[in-house]
């Protein structure tokens, strides 16, 4: 603390840390300076310029989120001239933006909007030129409006920085500069792997999910249909944010009862099938530690991951597991078993998945999951299109009574639950697999390493004295980072868990947009739901998938056991490299600028 | 007398100090009474860079120095020189350093006999593909001395203590730049010059590089060497092919003969130099853009801090300065601080390189010691305005200076009055405006270039300047409207203060200058829908004068049917009809279409 | 055609093997695409997806990069790329009167190629020609002191050549 | 120990034997202005005539390209020193003038005073 430097802010002294930025003091002493472009998670860009403050002795203002403190420094952050000069800017922004906020999915949930309103800006100055281009609409899961962009490059920063997918850059220049990727291709041709993450960081609604919310409640009415969903976990660890409450709240039983009112016919539990996956998956393993097949074993559920895998890591196909994901595997067991028990036609049955996900829409497309010529699952809705539909449909989520899961797919243990969360999957796995190897039961099995948001997670388990290393990485950049350890040093482990996600499905590209006093990807914000979901888990009494009735059930009646070749037609799948546009993500070069 | 002479008088500050003007009196008093007056041309001359032998006097032709002249000597070297021819051998001084060897060689007074070369000092004397020549001028004497005697410290101090400030604009003290770089600790260190010439109507460093572009080299080794590099870069726009290829061949001959590479002169220093090019973006000059595009990214600028010297290229230490500022540093090493600082006003020291264009006699690149007056350059080197029009304005800095008018042309040249004139000193353009050219017209031609050339990143560049152009291009059209003005004020303003770059904080420049002083002019656009210089196409109007032969030619070529008339009778514009295309105007044989 | 294809395509791949010795190859984008465009007149989504996976850079950054510079064409170019000179000294002495026959006698727009495939029209920056203001450089050649009927001329003298 | 500064010192002496190598203590020397101004100018036309003039036998004159010296306007410049005279500088010289300039100046003598640059 002997450290301290002394700032002025708005005339009044204040002692600070040195080393930080004028807007980290500031946010610390309870100053909020606006600001577009900024996130904490992020490079600093200052491009917004709506974070500028006055320093004593600068001839011109500068951005907040990019000067340092320094001792002695004065600094006033909400003069006259400087509140005009911000209003200046967010007009410019919104002269150069649509008007249509009533009919946009961002209304009343926008940055920009909020800025606005909080600058007290009644009348537009400077109308001229306004930029038009084509929306992309190309792919299943993320919608591409440059209209909307206002160029923060928060979305270019999170594709580069944090995924290293390198989508979306700038391209062309001044006035004429839009966000897109390369060539301007279709995001559907792209190295999209439609994670979402761009929608979580963009403060407008220049990135969407494809909004299939009117298609669906057309479905919900038609009574020829059999209306079953599936909900993942990380769905109930986040809606409540969306009804106003704070993250972590875990609404299981109220969402179930509102899909219930929605139209559904059965609600499932995508926990399920993740248990189902764990049977599957450590069976595999147990057969991969045995000599058949590659190691170190890669999990396969984070669709997002799948497509980035195929793009950049074709040598690494054969290491990844051939599970399909906890959603195409229940997509698959609608489709089949469940159809069966109620003797109904499989083609009557619409298959909704309900997921915290945008790249599950590009999953479900994917031909090599279909089930008997039909799609496992018809459509995917994000956490925030079935919150709207909620809404929508007069549903009181926070009052509504409590129903359970529908039976025969919503029993899960709490292995599945802890899926929604980084590192829960290997969690999970290691529960039954080490129980299957050893015959005994793991007694310890919170596996504290293989928690928390720390980019790349390593742990150990001994069983019958043969250690098993694993690691977990959430985040495509954390997944590529690990990879290339990998590939450098193929025997340092045996396992590994990949989430495209930051903070795993927790942090989906399809969970609700930040409110008025969080930021998009808030690591707090993301503790808050994981921890939901481990309550969820503590609070069971059935915490291992193997021990789940259901799934022994499921065994009994349809698939046999593990690896059987019914659970291989149904469960597993198989990826392929795609080209032509091969570059490994772990490139030469950042995006700057 | 057969050979009519021509005297220079010195009249610098020390040389003024040491009574130039008395003996320029001295001069017309003594031949006024020989009956000489007229007969021999006298002109002052911009400091010649001998102060400490002056005052000096130079007589042409012949090339005949004199320095120390007092009043008394006048009469001797009248009666000696000028009737007898010939000259007084006391008083002439052996001088190895003049810094205008066109004026000692060609005697082409007027344009050159107030200029002062230093960073151009030998452009269009040697051979820029020849190092034999440029070693003939005592080149890379300077680098020697460096490794000779000098430590890293000894040369930051000479620079620091010389007074030069960047020639790229800004006018940031060079020395100190050095200093910030040397003192990061740093394995590896760049040294970078910017090449990157971008202002519309500015050719200093194309000029300097074609010239003599082993002044530049030389400057940057010392650089490399005086804050611990070893690395230099320089960033060339791709458009100077020629250029391009004089570094190239210049880098290669300096290698070969061991002023670049490993162990320069065997004093155990190395350092060298690769050339990297731009590809078209004026934002390149802004040096994190710089950085960034020599990186491999698209030029956008960043905030700073941190400056380029504490993390720059590679986010290593790196020392930027542009091509005049290094052309500066050889002379500075070789003849001193001392005298370099003698040279100048008082917090710009040294000489500055313009480009001198437009409305003006002689156009061309000229060099002046600091606090020559505009007046002086453009007028007295440049010759004035031709064809006998009026002089309007100069404009300063380029795209990020302003425009000053007829009252602020004995402006001095210096970093401080011309950015208190309401302008820049800039990279070195210098456009002369006459009555011809509009004001608005002028702002926006500049506003269009900077808004043309915005990255794009921070938002008040990149969407205010868009604005900004769209009111002038209003304006300009007779769609002006009350309040258009104030909008300009504001946004320029905002503009100003807020945008993260140079490029974005000098853009309204040009038009807050020519608001400031050129208000009526705007005022006139908007209110009386008027363009005074009969530029704005729009606010013309076309007037058939008493000279129409009645020739029908324009009610001919009229594309709107606005012109009527008989054969042989005056005929008319009906202005509802008039679309102001000028075909009209531009088909008269007889001058009888006016401009109104 | 297939030849002079292959023979550009392997100078430009030594040109990146050369850069990729280097200690910083991705730094040498800038230069790589210059080379490329000198080769192929200008740069193909093909030719960007090569340099991306040669450089291991993204193609994304290399696009951004092509469109960021005025130097760089993303569509093949005419057989005579005509500059016109927008630089002060210029504009001050009529450059846009001098535009704007050339636009109206070749019917395009700036940045354009006419349909013959003889000219692509271009804006230049100050070519440092400015004694001769209003200047027009063709291919490497600068035409001064131009009027709206010179300029005319001198595209009719080049087409005139084919 | 040879410092820096003592080979500098040499490398000069060296350099300028070369160029007188190379005759630059001829009774005449030609300097034409060759920087993308100039030839923009046209004195790549005007730098051939004395090359070939040079090469059919002109005898006694050194000939040279330099830079710009700023004189924009009056390019192409061409600049003749000659002993014992005062150094003229041609303005705006076309390939036609250049051959003049060889056969009157360079040959004759004569310096043609209404192309001289005052």
């Amino acid at each position: 603390m002997g450290n301290m430097i002394k700032i002025h802010i708005n005339g009044k002294p204040y002692r600070v840390e040195p080393g930080q930025t004028i807007m980290q003091a500031a946010d610390k002493l309870g100053f909020h300076i606006p600001r577009l472009c900024y996130h904490p998670k992020l490079s600093i860009e200052g491009a917004c310029r709506v974070c500028i403050v006055e320093v004593e002795g600068m001839r011109n203002y500068v951005a907040s989120c990019a000067y340092p403190v320094s001792d002695g420094m004065k600094v006033r952050t909400n003069t006259k001239e400087l509140r005009q000069a911000r209003r200046d800017i967010i007009e410019l922004i919104l002269d150069n933006h649509p008007l249509d906020c009533h009919t946009c999915d961002r209304d009343s949930n926008c940055e920009l909007q909020r800025l606005a309103s909080s600058m007290g800006i009644k009348k537009r100055h400077f109308e001229g030129e306004r930029k038009q281009y084509d929306m992309d609409i190309s792919s299943p899961s993320v919608i591409r409006d440059p209209n909307k962009c206002i160029l923060c490059g928060r979305c270019v920063r999170i594709c580069s920085e944090v995924q290293k997918v390198y989508n979306l850059g700038h391209a062309y220049r001044g006035f004429k500069t839009v966000v897109m990727p390369a060539y301007n291709m279709p995001m559907a041709e792209s190295v999209c792997t439609a994670c979402g993450q761009c929608i979580n960081v963009c403060p407008t609604a220049a990135f969407v999910e494809k909004n299939v919310t009117q298609e669906l409640f057309t479905k919900l009415n038609d009574p020829s249909v059999i209306k079953v969903a599936q909900v993942a976990p990380s769905v109930r660890a986040a809606i409540g944010e969306a009804f106003g409450l704070a993250p972590g709240a875990a609404l299981e039983q109220e969402m179930t009862a509102a899909l219930k009112r929605l139209g559904f016919d059965y609600v499932f539990d995508t926990q399920f099938s993740a248990d189902l996956t764990i049977m599957e998956e450590a069976s595999e393993f147990l057969e991969r530690i045995q000599g058949k097949g590659r190691l170190p074993m890669i999990t396969s559920c984070s669709s997002a991951w799948m497509k980035c895998l195929e793009q950049f890591y074709p040598d690494l196909i054969e290491n990844v597991s051939t599970c399909k994901s906890p959603m195409s595997m229940m997509g698959a067991m609608v489709k089949t078993y469940f159809a069966d028990r109620i003797k109904k036609d499989p083609a009557k049955i619409l298959s909704v998945a309900v997921m915290c996900c945008t790249a599950k829409k590009y999953e479900a497309q994917r031909p090599e999951l279909m089930v008997n010529g039909m799609n496992a699952t018809d459509m995917v809705v994000t956490t925030r299109e079935i919150a709207w539909m909620i809404k929508s449909a007069g549903i009181d989520l926070l009052h509504i009574k409590p129903e359970r899961f529908d039976e025969p797919l919503g029993l899960s243990s709490g292995a599945g639950t802890i899926f929604g969360a980084t590192g829960g999957v290997m969690e999970a796995a290691i529960r039954t697999a080490y129980e299957l190897y050893t015959g005994e039961t793991l007694l310890d099995i919170e596996v504290e390493d293989l928690r928390g948001l720390k980019g790349i997670k390593e742990g150990k388990v001994v069983m019958d004295n043969k250690e098993i290393r694993v690691a977990v990485a959430h985040g495509l950049g954390n997944a590529c980072d690990l990879l290339d350890i990998v590939r450098k040093d193929p025997a340092r482990y045996h396992f590994i868990e990949i989430m495209g996600c930051p903070g795993g499905c927790v942090g989906g590209g399809g969970q609700p947009y930040a409110g008025i006093n969080s930021i998009p990807l808030d690591e707090d914000c993301l503790k808050k739901r994981a921890e939901a979901l481990y309550n969820l888990d503590r609070n069971k009494t059935i915490r291992r998938s193997h021990e789940n009735p259901d799934i022994q059930r499921i065994y009994k009646e349809f698939l046999g056991r593990p690896l059987s070749a019914t659970a291989h037609k149904l469960l597993h799948t198989h990826y392929k490299a795609k080209g032509p546009r091969g570059i490994t993500p772990q490139v030469a070069i950042g995006m700057k600028g | 007398m057969a050979v009519r002479y021509q005297i220079t008088l010195c009249d610098g500050p020390t040389c003024m100090h040491k009574r130039s003007k008395e003996i320029d009196a001295a001069l017309e008093r003594e031949l006024a009474s020989r009956g000489l007056s007229g007969k021999v041309d006298i002109s002052l001359s911009g400091c010649l860079g001998m102060c400490a032998k002056g005052p000096i006097m130079i007589v042409n032709p012949g090339y005949t120095i004199y320095g120390g002249v007092s009043e008394n000597d006048i009469p001797e070297i009248v009666e000696k020189h000028l009737v007898r021819k010939q000259p007084v051998s006391r008083l002439i001084i052996e001088e190895d350093h003049l810094y205008n060897r066109f004026f000692r060689v060609f005697g082409d007074v007027n344009f050159f006999g107030r200029q002062m070369r230093i960073a151009l000092r030998n452009c269009g004397i040697i051979d820029p593909e020849n190092l034999d020549d440029y070693l003939s001028v005592r080149g890379y004497e300077a680098l020697a001395k460096v490794l000779s005697a000098m430590k890293p410290e000894d040369v930051i101090a000479e620079v620091k203590s010389s007074g030069l400030r960047g020639r790229g604009g800004a006018g940031f003290p060079t020395g100190l730049k050095w200093e910030l770089t040397a003192r990061e600790e740093s394995e590896e260190k760049y040294v970078i010059c910017n090449a990157d010439e971008g202002d519309p109507g500015a050719f200093m460093d194309r000029s300097t590089i074609e010239g003599d572009p082993f002044s530049v080299l030389e400057g940057m080794i010392v650089g490399g060497y005086a804050v611990g590099a070893h690395k230099g870069i320089i960033y060339i726009r791709a458009e100077y092919p020629l250029a391009v290829k004089r570094l190239e061949k210049a880098i290669e001959a300096s290698r070969n003969e061991g002023f670049l590479g490993t162990n320069i002169l065997d004093s155990g220093f190395s350092f060298d130099i690769e050339i990297r090019l731009g590809a078209g973006a004026f934002v390149c000059g802004e040096e994190t853009a710089l950085i960034h595009s020599i990186e491999g990214h698209r030029g956008m600028p960043r905030p700073r801090p941190p400056y380029p010297s504490v993390q720059g290229l590679f986010d290593k230490p790196t020392l930027i300065n542009n091509v005049e500022t290094w052309a500066n540093i050889p002379v500075i090493i070789l003849d001193g601080a001392a005298w370099f600082s003698s040279i100048g006003t008082e917090k710009s020291k040294g000489t500055k390189v313009f480009a001198i264009a437009g409305k003006i006699k002689n156009t061309g690149l000229v060099e002046v010691p600091m606090g020559t007056t505009l007046r002086q350059i453009i007028f007295d080197i440049g010759g004035g305005i031709p064809n006998g029009k009026k002089f309007k304005a100069v404009q300063t800095g380029g795209p990020s200076g302003g425009c000053l008018p007829e009252a602020y042309l004995d402006t001095k040249i210096d970093y401080e009055s011309l950015a208190q004139a309401g302008s820049i000193m800039g990279s070195g353009g210098m456009i002369v405006i006459d009555e011809d050219s509009c004001m608005v017209s002028i702002a926006r031609f500049f506003l269009e270039f900077t808004q043309n050339e915005s990255c794009g990143k921070c938002t008040p560049c990149r969407e205010g300047t868009k604005r900004m152009l769209e009111i002038l291009t209003r304006i300009t059209e007779g769609k002006g409207a009350e309040g258009d003005i104030e909008k300009l004020e504001r946004l320029g303003n905002m503009i100003k203060k807020a945008s993260l770059c140079g490029l974005g904080q000098s853009a309204p420049n040009p038009v807050l200058s020519t608001i400031r002083h050129f208000r009526d002019e705007y005022e006139e656009h908007i209110k009386e829908r008027k363009c005074r210089a009969h530029f704005c196409a729009r606010l013309v109007r076309y007037e058939i004068t008493d000279k129409c032969a009645g020739c029908a030619a324009c009610r001919k070529v009229c594309p709107a049917g606005a012109i009527s008339g008989i054969v042989k009778n005056r005929h008319e514009i009906d202005q509802a009809k008039c679309i102001k295309c000028g075909l009209c105007y531009k088909t008269c044989k007889f001058g009888a279409i006016n401009k109104v | 055609m297939e030849t002079t294809k292959d023979i550009r395509a392997a100078e430009l791949g030594e040109f990146m093997a050369r850069c990729r010795t280097s200690p910083r190859p991705e730094s040498h984008l800038i230069a790589i695409l210059h080379k490329a465009q000198s080769l192929y007149g200008y740069l193909s989504n093909a030719v960007m997806d090569e340099v991306s996976e040669a450089m291991n850079i993204p193609a994304a950054h290399i696009w951004g990069v092509a469109t960021f510079y005025h130097y760089f064409n993303l569509k093949p170019k005419g057989k005579h790329t005509i500059a016109v000179c927008l630089g002060t000294a210029c504009y001050v002495k009529g450059a846009e009167e001098v535009l704007e026959a050339i636009k109206e006698e070749l019917k395009i727009g700036m940045g354009e190629t006419t349909q013959d495939g003889l000219f692509t029209l271009q804006e230049a920056r100050c070519l440092g020609a400015c004694g001769l203001a209003p200047v027009v450089m063709i291919d490497e050649k600068i035409y001064g002191g131009l009027t709206p009927k010179k300029a005319v001329d001198i595209l009719k003298a080049y087409r005139k050549q084919r | 120990m040879v410092s820096p500064l003592d080979i500098v010192k040499k490398k000069r002496a060296e350099a300028i034997s070369r160029i007188i190598g190379k005759g630059y203590l001829a009774p005449k020397r030609v300097y034409v202005g060759m920087a993308t101004c100039e030839i923009a100018a046209g004195s790549k036309d005007v730098m051939e005539v004395f090359e070939k003039a040079v090469r059919q036998g002109l005898a006694g004159v050194y000939l040279s390209q330099k830079g710009c010296a700023g004189r924009c306007n009056l390019e192409p410049t061409v600049e003749v020193v000659e002993e014992g005279r005062i150094p003229v500088k041609y303005g705006k010289v076309t390939a036609e003038m250049a051959q003049q300039i060889v056969e009157r100046h360079l040959k004759k003598g004569e310096t043609i005073k209404d192309w001289v640059i005052k």
